[in-house]
C-alpha cells in the first residue's frame, strides 16, 4: 500500500515522508505517512501498531482485579481514570455500593491525574512548538502531583490504586495537606504558563485558525475529550453520565466553538483550572469510612453486557465486558479515545504546514499506547 | 425518546430484529442485510438523531462472529445498542457504517484486523494495528492458535 | 488609516507578549534557589522514599529469621504476570497430619508490574513491598530472587 | 617588545617589524599568516567550544536544572569531552549521498564562519586584518555558509535534510536583507565601513546612544534578524527537530556534526561581535560625558574584557531568545521579515540619514 502511495506522489508531483515511529514530534512509536507539496500536507496516514499488546486479548485470560493492572498501561497519564472505569463497570455489575470515601478519593485522584495529565501535555505541545522550556516547567510540577500519588498509592505513573469496591490503601495523613499546598503553588505557575506560552504571539499565529475541526465533524470522527469540546461538541461525560462524586461538585464544561489548535489548547488550560475547582470543593468534605468494602476472593460478574465510561485526560475511556458468569470475561473492549482522535488526524491536517501538522499533532494529545492498546 | 418509543420506532423501520432491554441499554439485534438501513434511519431521521457512535466492538462467541455498535444521541441524549451477528467464520461480512459515522473507519479496520470480520463497501479495508505480512489469521478469535504464545 | 493602527498596535502587543514571556525565563534564570534537579547519585545518603513505595517485593523476617508464608499459593494465583512462583514442601507433624509449608519462594522480578495484589491478598500478610528501587543487574538470572531465606522457618501463631 | 594590554598596535607591529627584520618579505607574510591562523583557530575552538557550555548552563538555569556537572568542577570540561566523543565517532558512510558535496559541506559552513572572523577587531590594534570595507566583508562572509547548508541538504539524500536546506535558504536569503539594512543604518552615522574607525568613533559614546531612536530600532532589529541568520531559535527552522529531526544535518555524524555544530556556534558569536563593535562600541571602555572619574574607572578595565563582555551580554539576549519563544512557521518568519522588519528598516534608514544630515546626532 506505501508502494502505491509512493507510485501515486511520484504522479502527483508530491513527496512522501515517514514521520515515525521514531520521531521527536509523535510522541510515541507512531508513523505518519505524510505526502507533502512542498511544505503542504496533501494526506496524512497513520500507520499504528508498533506497540500493540493485545491488552483485550490479554484481558480474556485474567480475573477482573487482574485486568486492572493492565489498563495503567493503555493511555499511563490517565491510568486512575482507567482503572477507575473497569472498576466502576464491575462493580455495577456486581450491583455494589461503595463508601462514600472511596467515591470522594476516586474523584480527587481523577482530578490529580488529569491535572498532571494536562501538565505534561502542555509541556509537549510546547516542546513540539519549539519551546524547550515549557517541557521543563512542566514536568517540574508534574512531579509535585506524582509525590503525591508516590505517598498514597505507592507509585507515580501506573498506579494500579483502584480495586473492585474500593482502593488499595487509605489515604495517606498527609493527603490533604499536601493536596492543597499544590493547588495553591500551581494556581501560581498556571499564571507563569500563560506568561510563557499562552499569551506568546508566536505561538498564538500558530495556533489559531490551524487544524480546524467542525462540531459536525467532531461527532462524526468522535473525536472526544477537550479535543472534542475545543469544536463545541459537549461530550464531558462527567457532566452527562455523572460517576464517582461528580453529580455533587459544581464544576463547568469548557466548550471552545473555535475548533482550532489554539481553542483546544485553551480548553486544557481552563480544564486543569476546573479540575482544581472540583478538588476544593471535595478536599475539605472527605467523609470518614471505609476505604473498601469487602468484595468475595474471586469475583464473578453475572451473565451479560456492561458497559462503563468515564471522561480520562484525553476524552471518554469506556470499556464494554461480556461476561458469562466465569471469573474471567469473554471479551473486555476499551473504547479508547486516542483512538478516535487520531482518526480525525487526517482531516484536520490537509492543506496545513509540516509545523502545523506537528501542532496538531500535539494539541489532539495522543499517546500512542492506548491508540494500539 | 425513550425506550419504548425507540424499541416501536425500531420494529416499524426493521420487524424482523430482536429487541432485548437490560438495565443499561435498549439492545437490538440486527439482520445484517438491515444494518446499514437501520443505521441510516436512526442516524439521520430528527427525532432519533444518532449521531454519535461511542463504542464499536467485535465479539468473538465461539460460534458467532458479532459486532456491536454502542449509539447515543448528542441531542436527546437516548442510546441504543445494534448488534449483528454471523455463524459463517469462513468469509464473515457486515456492511460497513463508516459512511454514517467516520469514526467507524477506524474502528471497523480494527474489528476486521482482530476478527476478520470484512466491511463491503468501506473506503479502505485492511489490517490497522497488524502486520499483513507476517500475522496470519485473525488473534482475537477464540479458536486463533499461535504457537508463540506461552500459556501460563 | 485603520490598517496602520492595527499594523503597530500588532507590533507592540507582540512585543508586549514576548518581553512577558521573556521576563518568566529571565527570572528564573537569576534564581538558582529555585533549581529542582536532584542530584541522584550524590544523595543516596538522604534520599527519602516513601514508605508505601512499590519498589520491590519481599517477605520481612524476623531476628529469629522466620517469617509468616505459609505457601498456600494465593499470591501466585493472584498474581497477573506469573511473577511469583510457590514451591511448596510437605512435613508429616506429629500427629502424621501432612502439613504444607514453604520450600521456596521464587520472585522474578523481571515479571512483576508492581500491582501489589499478591501483597494485598495474602491470608497471613506475608508479603510486603520494600522502597529499594536500585533494580539495575548485569545478568537476567540476577533478576528471579528467593524470597524466604535460607533455613528460615514459619512464624509460631500463623497458619 | 612593549606589551600594553590597552593598546596592542605597538605589540603587533614589533612582532611584524622582528619578523620583517629576519626573513625576507615573502615568508614574513607567510609567517604572520600561519601565525594568525593558528591563533584564529585555537581562539575558535575555545569559544566554540565553552559557548556550546554556556549555552547548556544558561538554558538549564532558565529551566530549572543544574545544566552540565559530571566532567571537571561545573562540568567545565563536558563539551571537551563530547568534542573528543565526536573525533572518535564513526563517519557514517551514506551510501547514496552526493559523496563530494556530502564531504564539502560542512567545510564551506566551517570555513564561512572562519573568514568572517579575521575582520573582527578584538581589542585596540587586535584584528587580524582591518579591512576599509570591515562591516561589507563580514556581511559577505558569512552569508556564504547558506551555500554549505543547500549543499548538505540536497547532498544528504534525505528528505527531511532537503526541506531543511530550502528553509534556510529562504531564511537567510531574507534575513540577509534586514542584517545589512540595519548596518547600514550604523554606517551612515559613523560615515566608515571600516570596523576599527567605527569602534573609535565611539570613544565619547556608544552608537546605540548617540543615534537617537533610529540607533535602538536597529539594533533590535540587527538583533532579531542576526539570529535568524544564524538558524538559532525560535528561527531555528531548518534544524526544527520536532518537526525535521534535525533537518539539514540528519546524516552527519561524528566530526562532521560537530563542525555544522561548533560553525552555529561561532556564528552566534560572530554576529554578536558585530552587535557589540557596531551598536555598543566594540572594545570601547563606556564614557559617560562629564563623569570624568568614573571613565577614569572604567578605562582600567582593558579592552579585551570590554569586548569579550559586551559579546557575551549579547550572546546571552540571544540565548535568551532561544529558550523562551516556541519556533515560528516558515510563512510566519518570511512575513516577519517582509512585513515587519524590512519596511521599518527602509524607514530606519532614512530617519537616520536625516538625523546625520541635520546633525541632531550627539
Amino acid at each position: 500500500m506505501t508502494e502505491k502511495l509512493i507510485q501515486e506522489d511520484i504522479e502527483h508531483e508530491e513527496y512522501t515522508i515517514n514521520m515515525g515511529p521514531q520521531h521527536p514530534s509523535t510522541h510515541g512509536v507512531l508513523r505518519l505517512v505524510v505526502s507533502l507539496k512542498g511544505e503542504i500536507v496533501e494526506r496524512v496516514e497513520p500507520h499504528c501498531g508498533y506497540i500493540h499488546r493485545g491488552i483485550e486479548k490479554m484481558c480474556e485470560k485474567l480475573t477482573y482485579p487482574q485486568i486492572i493492572h493492565l489498563t495503567d498501561r493503555l493511555d499511563y497519564l490517565s491510568a486512575h481514570m482507567n482503572n477507575h472505569a473497569v472498576c466502576l463497570c464491575v462493580e455495577n455489575a456486581l450491583e455494589i455500593e461503595v463508601p462514600e470515601r472511596v467515591r470522594y478519593i476516586r474523584t480527587i485522584m481523577d482530578e490529580l491525574a488529569r491535572i498532571a495529565s494536562h501538565e505534561l501535555w502542555w509541556c509537549s505541545f510546547g516542546m513540539d512548538l519549539g519551546g524547550l522550556t515549557c517541557f521543563f516547567y512542566g514536568l517540574r510540577d508534574r512531579e509535585k502531583i506524582l509525590d503525591i500519588f508516590e505517598e498514597t498509592c505507592g507509585a507515580r505513573l501506573l498506579l494500579s490504586y483502584n480495586t473492585p469496591g474500593g482502593v488499595m490503601y487509605d489515604l495517606h495523613p498527609d493527603f490533604q495537606k499536601r493536596v492543597k499546598e499544590f493547588i495553591v503553588y500551581f494556581r501560581k505557575k498556571i499564571k507563569e504558563y500563560d506568561d510563557l506560552l499562552t499569551g506568546n504571539v508566536i505561538m498564538q499565529q500558530r495556533t489559531k485558525g490551524i487544524g480546524f475541526l467542525s462540531k459536525e465533524d467532531a461527532i462524526s470522527y468522535g473525536v472526544t475529550g477537550p479535543s472534542g469540546r475545543g469544536s463545541g461538541f459537549s461530550c464531558d461525560v462527567r457532566k452527562h453520565r455523572p460517576y464517582g462524586m461528580y453529580h455533587k461538585t459544581d464544576f463547568k464544561e469548557i466548550l471552545r466553538y473555535e475548533g482550532d489548535t489554539f481553542a483546544r489548547y485553551i480548553v486544557r488550560m481552563d480544564e486543569m483550572r476546573e479540575s482544581m475547582n472540583i478538588i476544593e470543593q471535595l478536599i475539605d468534605n472527605l467523609p470518614e469510612g471505609d476505604f473498601a468494602v469487602k468484595m468475595k476472593p474471586i469475583i464473578r460478574l453475572p451473565e451479560g453486557e456492561y458497559y462503563q465510561s468515564i471522561e480520562a485526560a484525553r476524552g471518554e475511556f469506556g470499556v464494554y465486558i461480556i461476561s458469562d458468569g466465569n471469573k474471567t470475561p469473554v471479551r473486555v473492549k476499551f473504547r479508547s479515545p486516542n483512538f478516535c482522535n487520531l482518526s480525525a488526524l487526517d482531516l484536520i491536517s490537509r492543506k496545513q504546514k509540516i509545523a502545523d501538522l506537528v501542532a496538531i499533532g500535539g494539541s489532539l494529545d495522543y499517546v500512542i499506547p492506548d491508540i494500539d492498546r | 425518546m425513550n425506550n419504548e418509543e425507540l424499541k416501536n420506532r425500531v420494529l416499524t423501520l426493521v420487524p424482523e430484529s430482536i429487541i432485548t432491554e437490560n438495565k443499561q441499554f435498549l439492545t437490538v439485534i440486527v439482520p445484517p442485510d438491515k444494518l446499514h438501513k437501520l443505521a441510516e434511519e436512526l442516524r439521520y431521521s430528527e427525532d432519533t438523531v444518532f449521531d454519535y457512535l461511542f463504542c464499536l466492538s467485535g465479539v468473538d462467541l465461539k460460534d458467532t462472529l458479532m459486532v456491536v455498535y454502542h449509539l447515543t444521541s448528542t441531542v436527546y441524549y437516548h442510546d441504543i445498542v445494534l448488534k449483528v451477528n454471523t455463524t459463517d467464520r469462513i468469509n464473515p461480512q457486515f456492511d460497513t457504517v463508516s459512511d454514517i459515522w467516520r469514526t467507524a473507519d477506524f474502528n471497523e479496520r480494527e474489528v476486521y484486523d482482530f476478527f476478520g470480520i470484512k466491511f463491503n463497501n468501506h473506503p479502505d479495508m485492511r489490517r490497522i494495528f497488524l502486520d499483513e505480512t507476517t500475522i496470519k489469521g485473525f488473534p482475537f478469535r477464540k479458536d486463533y492458535v499461535d504457537k508463540n504464545i506461552i500459556e501460563r | 488609516m485603520n490598517s496602520i493602527t492595527e499594523y503597530f498596535t500588532g507590533i507592540f502587543k507582540a512585543l508586549k507578549s514576548l518581553v512577558t514571556g521573556m521576563k518568566v525565563t529571565g527570572k528564573y534564570f537569576f534564581s538558582p534557589w529555585a533549581i529542582v534537579t536532584q542530584q541522584y547519585p550524590e544523595n543516596r545518603k538522604k534520599l527519602v522514599m516513601k514508605d508505601r513505595f512499590k519498589g520491590e517485593l519481599v517477605m520481612p523476617h524476623n531476628e529469629n529469621n522466620e517469617h509468616k508464608c505459609t505457601g498456600c499459593g494465593i499470591c501466585q494465583i493472584n498474581c497477573p504476570n506469573g511473577t511469583i512462583e510457590v514451591i511448596p514442601g510437605f512435613i508429616t507433624t506429629d500427629d502424621g497430619k501432612k502439613k504444607r509449608f514453604i520450600d521456596q519462594h521464587i520472585y522474578h522480578l523481571g515479571l512483576c508490574t508492581f500491582c501489589a495484589l499478591c501483597v494485598k491478598t495474602c491470608p497471613s500478610g506475608a508479603l510486603s513491598f520494600s522502597t529499594e528501587f536500585e533494580h539495575a543487574v548485569y545478568n537476567r538470572q540476577k533478576l528471579t530472587r528467593t524470597l524466604n531465606k535460607e533455613g528460615s522457618k514459619l512464624m509460631k501463631g500463623v497458619e | 617588545m612593549a606589551f600594553n594590554i590597552y593598546d596592542l598596535t605597538s605589540f603587533t607591529q614589533s612582532i611584524d617589524k622582528a619578523l620583517y627584520s629576519v626573513l625576507p618579505p615573502f615568508w614574513a607574510v607567510a609567517t604572520e599568516m600561519l601565525i594568525i591562523g593558528v591563533a584564529i583557530l585555537a581562539f575558535y575552538a575555545v569559544v566554540g567550544l565553552y559557548l556550546v557550555y554556556a549555552e547548556r548552563k544558561v538554558c538549564a538555569f532558565m529551566q530549572n536544572r543544574v545544566g552540565p556537572n559530571r566532567v571537571g568542577p561545573y562540568g567545565f570540561f563536558q563539551t571537551i569531552a563530547d568534542l573528543i566523543k565526536l573525533l572518535f565517532k564513526e563517519l557514517v558512510h551514506i551510501k547514496s549521498a552526493d559523496q563530494l558535496l556530502f564531504n564539502l559541506a560542512p567545510f564551506i559552513v566551517i570555513c564561512a564562519s572562519f573568514l568572517a572572523i579575521a575582520a573582527i577587531p578584538f581589542a585596540k590594534g587586535l584584528h587580524a586584518i582591518d579591512l576599509n570595507i570591515g562591516i561589507f566583508y563580514v556581511i559577505a562572509v558569512s552569508s556564504t555558509g547558506v551555500i554549505g547548508i543547500l549543499l548538505a541538504g540536497w547532498s544528504s539524500n534525505n528528505k527531511y535534510s532537503l526541506i531543511g536546506a530550502m528553509r534556510s535558504g529562504a531564511q537567510i536569503v531574507s534575513y540577509e536583507l534586514s542584517v545589512g539594512l540595519s548596518l547600514i543604518t550604523m554606517v551612515i552615522l559613523s560615515g566608515s565601513m571600516q570596523l576599527s574607525v567605527i569602534v573609535e568613533n565611539q570613544a565619547n559614546g556608544w552608537y546605540i546612544f548617540k543615534g537617537h531612536l533610529p540607533a535602538i530600532i536597529s539594533f533590535l532589529v540587527f538583533l532579531v534578524a542576526s539570529t535568524a541568520e544564524t538558524n538559532r531559535g525560535p528561527f531555528d527552522l531548518a534544524e526544527a527537530e520536532s518537526e525535521l529531526t534535525a533537518g539539514f544535518h540528519t546524516e552527519y555524524s561524528g566530526i562532521r556534526f560537530a563542525f555544522f555544530f561548533l560553525a552555529e556556534y561561532m556564528n552566534m558569536f560572530i554576529v554578536a561581535s558585530i552587535a557589540a563593535t557596531v551598536f555598543w562600541g566594540g572594545w570601547m571602555p563606556l564614557h559617560i560625558g562629564g563623569w570624568a572619574a568614573f571613565n577614569h574607572i572604567m578605562d582600567f578595565i582593558p579592552p579585551f574584557i570590554w569586548y569579550i563582555g559586551k559579546t557575551a551580554v549579547v550572546i546571552w539576549i540571544m540565548m535568551w531568545f532561544k529558550w523562551t519563544f516556541p519556533r515560528l512557521r516558515i510563512d510566519q518568519l518570511l512575513s516577519l521579515e517582509w512585513k515587519y522588519l524590512l519596511p521599518i528598516n527602509l524607514v530606519n534608514v532614512l530617519l537616520m540619514a536625516f538625523i546625520v544630515l541635520m546633525g541632531w546626532h550627539f
